[in-house]
């Protein structure tokens, strides 16, 4: 072993340490520390020459450690290590005092801050000799990329993966891709037809030879790490042979069963038991509810659809297929869940007649919907007043805490879709906050205003059918409190919608369990950073984008897939990805086998080994948080670059002064 | 309109009442009210109220104490709890207007024309007397105390129900009545130790 | 610098999130008393009760750990091993004689630099009021009373 | 005095648990007499500490030191015996970390007599009579050792080289070590490098260990007369705090494999600077609740951390005892 | 089965018709009710306003009597008297500094409580206990065709929410349902507050919350409005031609105990369930349903 040789060098980051930190004495007091060599301060280490600095001693003084005091290592270590590399230093062989943020800039006095300073380097010195060359980890990628989830996020992530060349495989648990967004009629604030802009997405993704659509699907195990996921995904039975069926909906003209409710229409609209969700459902094919279509359910049928299908695609004998991939990197966009808001039973949704939700009024508002569009109330008239009523499970403690953020502006569209289609209808707004924030969105706002819409700050207390004077009766009416006024409204109206809040899906918890990532306390996934990788997961390679991750508009879902694609390219374009080094090991030789590693391991990098009795690291899998080695009671697993050595000595160097 | 909140002892009146509704259990939650009217909106009486809970809350945190205890709000609440269990916020209301009432109480801050600190009085009275409410009495000592009009609006009512059999004229007292005495007695001593 | 007692402390914190926090206390210019040396590791589940143990018997007066508030934890679930350890570490200090609240865990988030202000704050004052605790200077004494009375006391 | 190897053996702070279990290794003890003169023995030869005192210094070829450093007299042996012995063993858990007595740790020598002396409660002691250092008798001064307020182990008294764990050490352990001593001494064999512990197996407990191993996670700590335990399965998946994962190997899991927890006897594996801490970790880490206070409840129910986890090593801990 | 019992204050004058019928129906599902001994007011809401403190302790009381005649459930018929006992309790368990007072004040008068008494309104008994399987095999006189309005009212389930949804309980009309009757489910007043006290206070506010009522039960077509409370039933019945006076109504609409109607399905005699004391008259009722 050659003699510990440590460098150090105190960087004065203009005044933002030296104003501080008397630089001259600690840089002298380190020159006096065992096994320091040299003891340098600079005025801006992280400049070239400052870089320059460390350069030269480890050619020329052959220095082996270095430690740089100067501001965070999440600001420059990458640079100083990329700096001892370059002199042919391992990178890890260097390590950052944070003079700066810890010290400079958080103390008063500067004999104090000296102090401190003096006590942060020791614990840095005191390490070094204890670190280890290590050496990045580099496992191979695979350049297909998965993308579970078709709407809109799916869709985009998808084609911009595409139009690279990379293998796409799009996993959507409906029988067609299209999503939430596929329901809609416009989008605000533009009032684009949202089926205009979103059909020509979803076809081309239908087409495109890279992307390999597996519609009817869901994703049951995930294995792997990076750049080497194992994907295990079941192919639901459709009862039809999507090869040859041809989309014609001539079985649907011939099902006897005609009353299902259309989940597409949100139950407003009926379906046959084999049915294609929309007209423009990508794949367009046929799928057999197993749970209505009277074979299925062993009932007895003439099966007229058999005998009106052209290309004989009808097949009651298809099971379920699981189906295995392996891809590099996986974008999740599995989408949000609308909030159901029966048990807000104040609002009376489910118990009074025409109190519908915001996706149902989606529907009734489109022109393809149940009602063709016109929008009117159960018995086929047109509303005469119309409440909207705002943070419906939203901004509420007893349900949902969060904003949803697209209601107030969704809200902001229904009351234009009605003004345009009833002028003389009276439509009320009740909200609490207006967060109009995008772009043309607060114009759009004031259009509204202008349009002759109510706007009544306040939220509502109940929807009640309890009339008290002639003008309520026969209707709703709207309780709140005007809070602009500080009175109490009964607003009559006919027709309430409930701008319900969103919600995580269902089974967001387990889904994230699944591929090894977390929610956020509200429900949604959890972003590696919210400002800094909001599309990147715990998880290396796995992405998210859309509302899986917050409730987000149109415009913000699109840009998060494009980012998501990004990020799984710049992962699948290589064929190589390096992992952090930082990672656990096993020494089979001490390992006894008891499993207590393998239970604690957050991301089951670790796995027991039947034959050879002892449980081993999946380095691409290690993610390097050190718990296998705390839980271990013998201290077999060991951490690079955090080993207890060189723990110890820190907080021996630490506590020295 | 001079508020009372700029005088020094309306100050100290305020930070006495920060301190016991910060206090109360969930008391702190005031702080995070966003004033969605909710509460307003469900109250079956804010329509009497010269404020509403909401503008209650919000007087509050303004400092405006005498708003809050001299408003009839507070003596409004018929604690239906409406406001309790639909407020997106969590804050407890009902217990609220129930602290307030205190307070206004204990600092005799009670609006002069309100009735109802003399019903909770006659009652909490009657209580200690019989140890338990004595209904006919109850009436009977409100309307001489507050409303000697009232027998004169319900003489129909108080006859039917009196026919009934609904309105007995005796007070049955519990054995154990001067424990509630001494129970208030010993939460009295506990309160004084306390200040 | 006045007389007063200066606690010695070790602060352990995580890279994702209290580390950040410490960093953003510093970006904002919050002060705090500079008794906390901070020692980085990547996950506050990596903290092993022997590194609070070292921590005392180098002479530290008082320990702290930070980690990701439950939920936001990089790891999935690495805070909650933290959390697990540290109750049964002080029913263990406490046996110890070590007067309660010379370890404290804070959950403090990468957006927490008021709250990581505040923590420290606290804790040396905390520390401060406890007083020094002096792990290894207890055992000074005895060394020098065993050589007496070895000569003395045995029979020969 | 014969030209054979000189043996000694000492019995300090400990129960004499390790004298038996040296006579356990049954005919072995016949290679002793053939290949040693015992030259110290005080549990089975009479030789006294004056005779002890003369010998030169290096005269003894081994010494099985059990027992810990509780009083002068031990320290006095024990500094002693180093001196007059080239190979010093520390024998057995007291020797090496403390063993049981360690636990004293917990309180001063003067908290110990007050309770032994003045408050237990089956004391029948109406004077307040304490057992005194010097005592005058016609006959003459009597003295007693002092009593230290901390146990301490052999090798924080005196240079040890090597150490042999065990509450006792077993049997074939302690066999299997004199064959090495014996070879090594006649020079046809390598002694073990100075420091080592030896007489133990590698790994921990849990490899010696019939139990079937799975994944760990508890959600309620048991003791083991609550249940009735698997006997297949891992004691520690079914809450009971087993200190095998923390443990030397080296006794064959005799306690696990009747179905007694591991208590951590042979000491800390290789590479954990303190048992006890190592364990809690270990502990704490399983335990499986939906929640970070539910996990807290729970890791914190377990009852008297330091008797459970440094039942044999507090004395040799990081802290080695509890605060004066 | 067997259950301590608290009739609350009103049993002994306005709501005597609640207590009787409270006591005839549960004999006759075979239940027994043992009267608390000794009890006191509740300490009702007019209490909460001198101090919060006195409230829980003179609840407390009855708890510990309670405790002291070894039982560990108490039935209460009383939507007011249910919550406050029922707040006190949850409220002790919940802040150890309400418990410790409680505690102080309840051992100057040689009591104790240890806080494990259930309070159980009358209707969670009913619903949970009996179980609506076996209070259907009871019911001998079918209600079918009456038109029945469920009125909870408000400290029915608010803010307890121990035994039914806060806002929108279902209880009542799930047990009405099962004696036939034709239950207004969409009732929509059905836990809107009766005014309560303040028709003493405050007769206008008071009576207009009435007016409400009643007319949201004439909308629904209601023949009976069922109510689980003495206080609101006071309010609906004996009020009811102040509120024809007040708003030129002429409401007319029977209002009972929801026990006294329950008691009528299962074949009690109306004499029992005390129904001639009902100043509101019954008969319509009495005449609708088939012997």
């Amino acid at each position: 072993m050659p003699e510990d040789k440590i460098a150090v060098y105190f960087c004065h980051c203009g005044s933002n340490i030296a104003g501080k930190v008397d630089v001259e004495k600690v840089t002298a007091w380190a020159a006096e520390q065992p096994n320091v060599v040299v003891s340098r301060e600079y005025k801006y280490m992280c400049s070239d020459p400052g870089q320059d600095l460390i350069k030269e001693d480890i050619q020329k003084l052959g220095v082996n450690r270095v430690v740089v005091a100067a501001c965070s290592p999440t600001m420059h270590e990458p640079t100083f290590r990329k700096a001892a590399s370059d002199a042919g230093l391992n990178p890890y062989l260097l390590q950052m005092a944070n003079v700066r943020e810890h010290c400079s800039w958080v103390t008063e006095d500067k004999d104090e801050a000296t102090e401190k300073a003096k006590r942060i380097l020791n614990a840095q010195i005191h390490r070094l000799p204890f670190n280890e060359a290590l050496d990045p980890i580099e496992v191979p990628v695979n350049p297909a990329v998965m993308v579970v989830g078709g709407g809109i996020a799916g869709i985009e992530a998808a084609l911009k993966l595409s139009a690279t060349g990379k293998k796409v495989y799009l996993v959507e648990k409906q029988p067609s891709i299209g999503g939430h967004m596929a329901m809609f009629d416009k989008t605000f604030p533009t009032l684009d037809c949202a089926a205009c802009i979103l059909t020509p997405k979803m076809s081309a993704a239908g087409k495109d030879p890279n992307i390999e659509l597996l519609a009817y699907s869901e994703v049951e195990e995930v294995d792997g790490y990076v750049g080497n996921f194992k994907v295990k995904v079941r192919k639901k039975a459709r009862y039809v042979n999507t090869d040859t069926c041809t989309g014609c909906a001539a079985c649907l003209e011939a099902c006897v069963v005609r009353k299902v409710p259309s989940e597409f229409d949100q139950g407003l609209g009926k379906r046959t038991a084999i049915y294609i969700p929309f007209p423009q459902a990508v794949p367009l094919r046929a799928t057999i509810d197993a749970e209505k279509c009277l074979t299925l359910k062993g009932k007895k049928c003439k099966q007229p659809c058999t005998t009106a299908c052209g290309p004989q695609a009808i097949d009651f004998e298809q099971q379920d297929e699981v189906l295995d991939f392996e891809v590099g990197a996986i974008i999740m966009a599995t989408g949000f869940e609308l909030w159901d808001p029966t048990p807000e039973t104040r609002y009376s949704y489910g118990q009074l007649d025409n109190v519908i939700t915001s996706l149902e009024f989606e529907r009734i508002s489109n022109a393809s919907g149940p009602t063709g569009g016109h929008i009117v109330l159960k018995n086929g008239e047109a509303p005469k007043s119309v409440a909207i009523l705002h943070c419906v499970g939203s901004r509420d403690e007893n349900y949902q805490e969060h904003c949803s953020r697209v209601c107030c502006m969704y809200s902001l569209k229904f009351s234009h879709l009605i003004k345009e289609h009833l002028p003389e209808t009276e439509v009320y707004e009740l909200y609490i906050d207006m967060r109009a924030y995008g772009k043309g969105y607060e114009e759009f706002y004031k259009r509204l205003m202008d349009e002759g819409v109510h706007f009544v700050r306040g939220r509502a207390a109940e929807v009640s059918s309890v009339a008290l004077s002639p003008e309520e009766e026969g209707r709703l009416v709207v309780k709140v409190e005007d809070t602009l006024l500080g009175i109490v409204r009964r607003i009559p109206a006919d027709m309430v919608i409930l701008s319900s809040g969103l919600a995580p899906a269902k089974d967001a918890k387990s889904v994230a369990q699944t591929f090894g990532f977390g929610c956020s306390a509200n429900g949604f996934y959890l972003e590696r950073h919210p400002k800094l990788e909001p599309v990147s997961t715990v998880t290396d390679g796995i992405f998210i984008a859309g509302c899986c991750q917050y409730p987000k508009d149109i415009p913000d879902t699109v840009a998060q897939a494009g980012a998501a694609a990004a990020g799984a390219l710049a992962l699948v374009d290589n064929p190589t990805v390096k992992v952090e080094p930082t990672v656990s090991y096993i020494d089979p030789e001490k390992c006894c086998g008891c499993h207590i590693c393998v239970s604690v391991c957050p991301h089951t990098a670790i796995q027991y080994n039947e034959e050879k009795g002892v449980a081993e690291v999946i380095t691409a899998a290690c993610k390097g948080c050190g718990v296998c080695v705390a839980a271990c009671g013998s201290n077999v697993p060991q951490q690079a670059g955090y080993l207890d050595d060189q723990i110890f000595a820190e907080i021996e160097g630490a506590m020295a002064l | 309109m001079t508020e009372l909140a700029t005088t020094p002892q309306a100050k100290a009146l305020h930070e006495q009442f920060c301190r016991d509704v910060m206090s109360m259990p969930g008391g702190e939650k005031i702080k995070i009210c966003q004033q969605c009217g909710t509460c307003t909106g469900s109250c079956p009486t804010s329509y009497l109220m010269d404020w509403g809970p909401r503008e209650i809350i919000a007087a509050f945190r303004a400092g405006m104490i005498d708003r809050v205890v001299k408003s009839n709000t507070i003596w409004l609440c018929t604690s239906c709890y409406y406001c309790t269990v639909r407020c997106p916020a969590g804050i407890k209301i009902t217990d609220l207007m129930y602290e307030l009432k205190r307070m206004a109480i204990k600092y005799d801050l009670v609006p002069k024309d309100s009735k109802n600190p003399a019903m909770t009085k006659i009652f909490v009275d009657s209580v200690h007397r019989h140890g338990r409410n004595h209904e006919v009495e109850l009436m009977t000592r409100f309307m001489l105390a507050k409303d000697r009009g009232l027998p004169f609006k319900y003489w129909q009512v108080g006859l039917k129900l009196f026919a009934a059999g609904r309105l007995p004229l005796a007070a049955k007292n519990i054995r154990g009545r001067d424990e509630l005495d001494k129970i208030s007695a010993y939460l009295d001593a506990q309160e004084a130790k306390s200040q | 610098m006045s007389d007063q007692f200066e606690p010695r402390l070790i602060g352990f914190l995580c890279r994702w999130c209290s580390y950040n926090g410490a960093d953003l206390a510093g970006t904002a210019r919050l002060k705090y008393p500079p008794n906390m040396v901070p020692i980085k590791t990547n996950c506050s589940g990596r903290i092993d009760p022997t590194h609070i143990l070292k921590a005392f018997k180098e002479g530290a007066d008082g320990v702290l750990i930070a980690g990701c508030h439950p939920g936001d934890c990089h790891y999935i679930n690495g805070n909650y091993r933290t959390a697990g350890r540290y109750p049964l570490m002080e029913k263990l200090l406490e046996q110890m004689g070590l007067e309660h609240g010379r370890v404290r865990l804070e959950w403090v988030s990468a957006a927490e630099g008021e709250k990581f202000q505040h923590v420290v704050t606290e804790f040396t004052e905390q520390i401060r009021a406890l007083g020094p605790l002096g792990w290894g200077e207890q055992f000074h004494d005895e060394s020098a009373e065993s050589e007496e009375a070895t000569k003395e006391a045995v029979p020969v | 005095m014969t030209d054979k190897f000189k043996f000694a053996m000492y019995w300090a702070g400990s129960c004499g648990g390790c004298e038996i279990s040296v006579l356990e290794t049954g005919t072995k003890i016949l290679d002793v007499d053939a290949n040693f003169d015992v030259v110290f023995w005080p549990a089975a030869a009479d030789f006294k500490y004056k005779d002890v005192e003369a010998y030169d210094d290096g005269f003894i070829d081994l010494c099985l030191f059990n027992g810990c450093v509780r009083n002068s007299e031990n320290e006095y042996i024990a500094k002693l015996l180093r001196q007059k012995s080239k190979v010093l063993v520390a024998f057995g858990s007291c020797a090496t970390t403390g063993g049981i007595p360690g636990l004293a740790n917990l309180a001063s020598a003067q908290e110990i007599k007050d309770l032994v002396y003045r408050d237990n409660p089956s004391l029948d002691n109406p004077d307040g009579v304490y057992p005194q250092e010097h005592y005058a008798v016609p006959e003459g001064e009597l003295d007693l050792p002092h009593m230290y307020d901390t146990v301490k182990t052999l090798a924080q008294t005196v240079d040890v080289d090597y150490f042999m764990p065990g509450c006792p050490p077993e049997s074939h352990q302690i066999a299997g070590v004199l064959d090495v001593v014996i070879t090594a001494l006649k020079g046809e064999g390598p002694l073990p490098a100075k420091g080592a512990t030896i007489g133990v197996a590698p790994k921990t407990c849990c490899d010696e260990c019939k139990r079937v191993k799975e994944e760990k996670k508890i959600s309620s700590f048991r003791r083991i007369w609550e249940f009735l335990p698997d006997p297949e399965k891992c004691l520690l998946e079914q809450g009971v705090i087993c200190m095998g994962p923390a443990t030397q190997a080296g006794c064959g899991a005799r306690c696990t494999s009747v179905g007694m927890p591991c208590r951590g006897c042979y000491g800390a594996p290789e590479g954990v600077i303190d048992q006890g801490a190592k364990m809690l970790s270990t502990v704490a880490s399983i335990v499986d609740a939906p929640t970070p206070e539910e996990i807290a409840e729970i890791a914190a129910s377990v009852p008297d951390p330091v008797g459970t986890f440094y039942r044999f090593g507090l004395a040799d801990s990081l802290l080695r005892r509890a605060k004066v | 089965m067997r259950y301590l019992y608290y009739p609350g204050c009103s049993a002994e004058a306005t709501g005597k018709g609640y207590d009787a019928s409270a006591r005839a129906l549960m004999e006759k599902l075979g239940v027994s009710l043992v009267e608390l001994d000794d009890w006191n007011c509740c300490g009702a809401t007019s209490y909460f306003s001198v101090r919060e403190l006195d409230s829980f302790a003179i609840a407390a009381r009855n708890l510990a009597i309670a405790q002291q005649m070894g039982d560990d459930e108490l039935c209460v018929i009383c939507n007011a008297c249910y919550t406050t006992l029922a707040k006190a309790n949850r409220y002790m368990a919940e802040d150890p500094k309400v418990f410790a007072a409680v505690q102080g004040a309840l051992g100057a008068v040689g009591r104790t409580y240890d806080g494990n008494v259930k309070v159980r309104h009358i209707m969670d008994i009913l619903i949970n206990d009996i179980g609506l399987e076996e209070f259907e095999k009871h019911v001998t006189r079918r209600l079918t065709g009456l038109k029945v309005a469920p009125y909870y009212g408000c400290q029915f389930s608010r803010p307890m929410g121990a035994f039914d949804d806060v806002q929108m309980p279902t209880t009542m009309d799930r047990l009405f349902e099962a004696t036939g009757a034709d239950v207004i489910t969409d009732f929509d007043a059905k836990t809107d507050c009766c005014g309560g006290m303040m028709m003493l206070t405050r007769e206008d506010a008071a009576l207009r919350l009435c007016h409400e009522l009643l007319v949201a039960a004439r909308q629904g077509g209601a023949d009976v409005i069922v109510a689980a409370c003495p206080l609101c039933e006071i309010n609906l019945e004996a009020y009811q031609p102040r509120v024809n006076k007040f708003f030129g109504t002429d409401f007319d609409i029977p209002v009972m105990y929801f026990t006294q109607l329950a008691g009528l399905a299962l074949g009690v005699d109306p004499k029992q369930l005390a129904i001639d004391k009902q100043v509101v008259s019954c008969a319509s009722v009495l005449a609708a349903i088939p012997a």
